[in-house]
């Protein structure tokens, strides 16, 4: 496809005091493709998804969204070490990744639409009139014209999950983030957010998605990557990872789930 | 001061002659005029219906600024911080009606004005029957502090004991108000305050209906007269001075007098002008 | 059991129940006699014949205590905004990953709130005992940009002002900092990942949310300061309390210039509540399922229940009365 | 890409990148002024000729000073026990469902935290001059339990006491309050589906949880309430600040006793923030991941970190450092 | 099976404001059945399951428990009229209905083994060596051994579940109440709580479980009860109501979840 990977990990290792959550870990994602992330509760997974908008830092290893280091600076003198950059250098490189929380994280005094136009208008110096018309654009996206006015604890699970897609991307991302976004809902919400992804995978927005609904996974990934214990287990086509795994760990691991 | 409560420039009560070898005395650095540190103590000092000052002490002043040439300022000053307020030089001397005594010469010099002993003020009618101050032995006495009535309460103590008694309790509160307020409220039996202060109090208070002043044959000037002068800071001996020889220039031309009958304090007054007498 | 009819129901007979809350005879009887004890007391306070009612009448409008009033009430709007504002940003300092910040915030709140406040009214007010030139310049060289005599700069409003603010700030700090930890930690990651800035954050995702921890104790030091200000006394700062003691240092009437300065206070109190509320109400916005209702809405409610009721009790007939809680 | 191998990779060569937290110099040179100026504050302080240091070392351990502070930790004590006890009761009243208890619960606060605390002291302290005798009775008839002097009964240590008390209450209350409101309703239901009766609950269960958000604002408060039996000087009771004030009304050493009663609130204020830390830390357990940290802790932690950084820079060369880091 | 139903629900009505939520429930519920509720969001399960212990009270309509009318006494003056409770009285009728809610609502200052005697010892008065004795036995019951000592902060979902199961077990119900146990989970997490919920059955517990695990209910439950607006669609036998529902809106619902 492409040349160049949109995202691309290099032996991303993190601790948390003596405990390795991530020991090293090598992926990447070619732009306009959507992978998904698999493992058992602890496997690292949030975090790994985490350090790629630095929400938590790396300890050592690189990731590289769009041919530019995440979070940190190269260091000329010495090679190898870097340094991290300034808060407003980071927060610049997060515009452009959208991330969805598996609590969905919405701003519980702003509306809906508020909740959409807050980082536009804020953060992106848009013009209030655009941002809340490409924000009610993206709420009949989602399907959600009638809630512009409502505040989050006015709608349902699904419903806000849906407002914290939208709201993400508010800010045009070149990368979503998604993690769990459908393990905090009631099964007959979770329809409605997943064909929401259906269709971003379908408009060609490059993803990372973990999560538990195996179907999803069959139906829209590109790339399925199976992580335990901080490490990938194995990687490949949706049909190879899932039907055929080759690994003990992942087969136990799907039988579980299925 | 903020529309506080301040003398509005009015002139004293007569006329006052400058006196030209007194303004020489005082130093060149208060020149630009003197700021008094006072209160309301009547009828030492006072605030008419404007707030402006009045009483003794403020016409006092008013004289002796006349002889050295200055302008007095009074300003309202809570005791507490009377000293800070010297210090920081917000004013440079203090006319409170205080008294003068040995531990206070420490901090200050005072030139004294004025001499009086001490009054019992109880409730009208008297319902304790108090005729000395042996009739205050084994009950409460209110006195504001900061005043030298609590000493002279507790110096009490052997002759109660001589006649049988408990000794006297003695209530220190923060003002005089207070201290009267108390004595209303039967919190304490009396209240022992300044000759002068509790004449005037039992004059006018309720207008004449709340108190009534004790008075003690033996004592007509009332208990353990002491002086009362004008606070000055040590480090400003030169002023003291100044003031001293202001006050006996006053005494001399006789508006110490004039002032003295205005307010009927003719019998508290002093003769010469003194430095730390008490 | 097979498949029920889907239609609703008609009220069946002898399995149903109408419900009736607790009536609560003893609530009415105490409200009674609470009201009685209230009246009762206010009375004896107002026959009693200590009390010089004209005084009070003449004195409730006088115009030095109202000038007290006006500075009062301005006193205690300058000093709450200086608190808040170093209130805030101490509590962001005692919060943040630099050592140094946090060192100095604490260090702060443990002097301003470990030294009286009368003794801080003291020092700013007497501040010409320390210092009696304030100049701006560079330390330990003789340039100097500016400089004048303390007590002209610190005039008493000046000091009472910042030791009435400097000191709030201490108190305050504590409880913006309860308010900012009460926000969800999820909230600044939402905010980080949309690319806000952490100042971004604070100012528009954290501190609306805090506000609503954050005002009902404010409202408390708002409250406190309105009577703080009387301790300014110290400093002959002309406010209510220090004019009323003034007058009554003269007049001696000292209850009855406390009875006006008190009613001033429980006025200026209950004014305050008002705001306090809309802003609770305002900040309460989006928190929970509902809004919290107005006082007047709350009446309506209540006159609309009462009328039910009294309905009801007309309606002799159970069956009428269950009909009415039906509907 | 194809399944990678399940070992865990050795340390890449070039796609590596040791992290490296940003330093920041300024914070360093930040700390150092801010220790100087602190420094040269309380050194101009200590060396300004106003200040007799001589009279401050005497009076700092006079038995006057020693008396009083002892009574205002008394006074202190009390007050809060006996206003955290009305404040509870205030409370629960408050979020109750009877509207009687709210309407009086409201009022309560209203009233008292609408008064001055001055005015309150002297109307306790006062008593007699409204009501010359306290009977106990049955009110509209002739039937009395029991009748004594007001003052008798009301001293001025119990006079405080009530003054602070119950004003204490008043604004406990809607921190307690707060508090309640804090802990989340599927707590009381679950309480409630064990059976556990309203009281019950609240005692074991709601206020439990509650006090992690009481606490700081308690502190807040408490500390208040030290300083506030300064004004009980009103009423003559010889706390600290009134002592202190007795003898510099007699010696006229006004700034250096308000030295030594500033010094002696520090040191209380200090000394009261111990168990403060502790109650929150107690109260804290089970609300986050980990336990807080004691300041013992954090000072070994510290100390461990500095170790490290010290021994990384020890190894000039980097892959060594790297190595470190990943250890 | 025995001759009087343990739970009888009659005519319960229920509304909030003008919003009328349960318009008629007719239920009974045999000693020793496992009875699951289904239905969409919205249709009333929850606030009829909350009506049973009183945590709602009912307008209209009766539910007994064991022969006990839940939350009003008779009025005798005034036939068809009942006044509440006091409410030393409903709390004794609670104890012998143990409720198990969806997001747990463990006591957070307790740990594992206080949150399970905490009634025992301040409401049933057992002693504390034997309410902890009787605690451990439950929290080996539900396989929490070794958590006997954590917070529940320190706990995963799934193990706080398992917690609150022994908590209401704790006070010897007659009657368990589950209000959708395991959709707050993560679906690892689900297994444990169903095999400990199906335990439960096997043991011959009363149990209303409102659940959308259609595997569970098929597998568990005697009686499957279909909700829909307040009103009871359909109920009978699982194979009946699961695999031949009769009403259109069952058979949408099911589609949904299935
Ligand atoms: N801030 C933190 N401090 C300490 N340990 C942490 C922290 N965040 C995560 N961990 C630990 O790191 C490990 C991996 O956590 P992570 O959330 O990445 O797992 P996950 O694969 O997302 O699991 P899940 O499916 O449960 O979300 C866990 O053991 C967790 O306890
Ligand atoms: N306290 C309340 N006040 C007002 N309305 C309420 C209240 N509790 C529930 N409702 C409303 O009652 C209706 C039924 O709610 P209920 O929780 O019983 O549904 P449910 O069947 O349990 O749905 P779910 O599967 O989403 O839990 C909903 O429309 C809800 O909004
Ligand atoms: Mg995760
Ligand atoms: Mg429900």
């Amino acid at each position: 496809m492409t040349p160049s990977p949109l995202v691309e990990a290099r032996n991303v290792r993190k601790h948390f005091g003596a405990h390795h959550v991530l020991k090293g870990i090598d992926l990447e994602v070619r732009r306009g493709e959507v992978m998904c992330l698999l493992g058992p509760s602890g496997s690292g997974k949030s975090t790994f998804l985490r350090c790629i908008n630095h929400l938590e830092k790396v300890d050592g290893g690189r990731i590289y969204v769009d041919g530019e280091l995440i979070g940190y600076e190269e260091h000329a003198s010495r090679k190898g070490r870097a340094r991290e950059m300034k808060p407003k250098q980071i927060a610049a490189q997060r515009r452009s990744i959208g991330m969805v929380f598996q609590r969905f994280n919405l701003f519980p005094h702003l509306t809906a639409l508020g909740n959409i136009t807050e980082a536009p208008i804020g953060v992106a110096h848009h013009s209030r009139a655009d941002a809340r018309s490409r924000g009610m654009e993206l709420l009949r996206r989602v399907g959600l014209t009638d809630h512009a006015g409502a505040y989050p604890a006015h709608l349902s699970g699904g419903q806000q999950q849906r407002v914290a897609i939208a709201r993400a991307l508010a800010m045009e991302p070149k990368l979503m983030l998604f993690d769990e976004p459908t393990s905090a809902l009631d099964p007959e919400l979770v329809g409605d957010v997943l064909s929401v992804m259906r269709d971003l995978a379908r408009s060609g927005m490059t993803m990372i998605v973990v999560t538990h609904e195996i179907g999803f996974a069959r139906e829209v990934a590109d790339q399925v990557v199976f992580m335990d214990d901080g490490i990938v287990v194995e990687s490949g086509a949706p049909s190879r990872v899932i039907d055929d795994p080759r690994h003990e760990r992942t087969r136990a691991f799907l039988d579980s789930v299925l | 001061a903020d529309g506080s409560a301040t003398d509005g420039g009015k002139a004293a009560t007569a006329p006052v002659a400058a006196d030209a070898a007194v303004a020489k005395l005082l130093p060149a650095r208060f020149k630009n005029g003197i700021n008094v540190a006072s209160g309301v103590y009547a009828p030492m000092e006072m605030l008419d219906s404007q707030q402006k000052f009045t009483g003794f002490d403020y016409d006092l002043g008013q004289a002796l600024g006349a002889k050295l040439g200055v302008p007095f300022t009074f300003t309202n000053q809570a005791f507490d911080s009377i000293i800070p307020s010297l210090q920081s030089g917000k004013h440079q001397i203090i006319m409170y009606g205080m008294n003068d005594t040995p531990a206070r010469q420490k901090s200050l010099y005072f030139v004294d004005y004025f001499h009086a002993g001490m009054d019992i003020v109880v409730k009208k009618g008297n319902p304790e029957k108090i005729h000395s101050v042996l009739d205050l032995c084994g009950k409460s006495v209110t006195v504001a502090k900061a005043t030298t009535q609590a000493d002279l309460m507790r110096a009490q103590a052997p002759s109660c004991k001589a006649a049988g008694k408990k000794p006297i309790t003695v209530v220190e509160l923060p003002t005089e108000g207070d201290s009267l307020v108390a004595v209303r409220a039967g919190k304490g039996a009396a209240d022992v305050l300044d000759a002068a202060v509790a004449e005037y109090t039992a004059r006018t208070a309720g207008n004449g209906t709340q108190f009534e002043v004790v008075h003690d044959a033996a004592h007509p000037t009332g208990y353990a007269p002491v002086f009362t002068g004008i606070g000055v800071l040590r480090k400003d001996h030169d002023l003291a001075l100044a003031l001293q020889a202001a006050l006996t220039s006053v005494i001399k031309d006789g508006t110490y007098g004039k002032i003295l009958t205005k307010y009927g304090l003719s019998s508290y007054g002093v003769t010469a002008a003194k430095i730390n007498a008490g | 059991m097979t498949a029920t009819d889907m239609t609703v129901k008609p009220t069946a007979g002898t399995h149903d129940v109408a419900a009736a809350p607790r009536s609560h005879p003893g609530r009415w009887i105490a409200a009674a006699a609470l009201v009685a004890l209230c009246a009762g007391w206010v009375l004896s306070l107002w026959s009693n014949q200590n009390i010089d009612h004209a005084t009070i009448a003449d004195f409730l409008f006088d115009g030095r205590i109202l000038q007290g009033v006006l500075l009062t009430v301005g006193l205690t709007a300058c000093s709450m905004l200086l608190a808040t504002a170093i209130a805030v940003a101490l509590a962001v300092m005692r919060l943040s990953a630099n050592p140094v910040l946090r060192v100095v915030s604490w260090g702060y709140t443990w002097f301003f709130r470990g030294t009286p406040l009368l003794v801080q009214i003291v020092f700013w007010g007497y501040l010409g005992l320390l210092y009696e030139q304030i100049s701006l310049g560079i330390p330990f060289t003789s340039i100097h940009f500016f400089s004048a005599n303390t007590n002209t700069i610190v005039t008493p409003f000046v000091a009472g002002l910042l030791a009435l603010g400097m000191n709030e700030a201490a108190y305050a700090s504590e409880i913006v900092r309860a308010g900012l930890l009460s926000v969800d930690h999820g909230q600044v990651e939402a905010a980080h990942s949309l690319g806000m800035s952490p100042a971004y954050t604070l100012r528009r995702i954290i501190v609306p949310q805090a506000m609503r921890v954050i005002i009902p104790p404010m409202g408390n030091e708002t409250i406190s300061m309105l009577k703080n200000t009387a301790l300014l006394q110290l400093i002959a700062v002309p406010e209510l309390y220090t004019r009323a003691s003034w007058i009554s240092a003269q007049n001696l009437s000292q209850v009855e210039l406390l009875i006006v300065a008190s009613a001033w206070y429980l006025v200026l109190t209950s004014v305050l509540s008002v705001p306090q509320y809309y802003l609770e109400r305002r900040y309460g916005r989006g928190a929970g399922r509902s809004m919290p209702t107005t006082p007047w809405q709350q009446a309506r409610h209540t006159a609309t229940r009462i009328r039910t009721r009294v309905a009801q009790v007309a309606h002799t007939n159970p069956r009428n009365a269950r009909t009415e809680a039906d509907s």
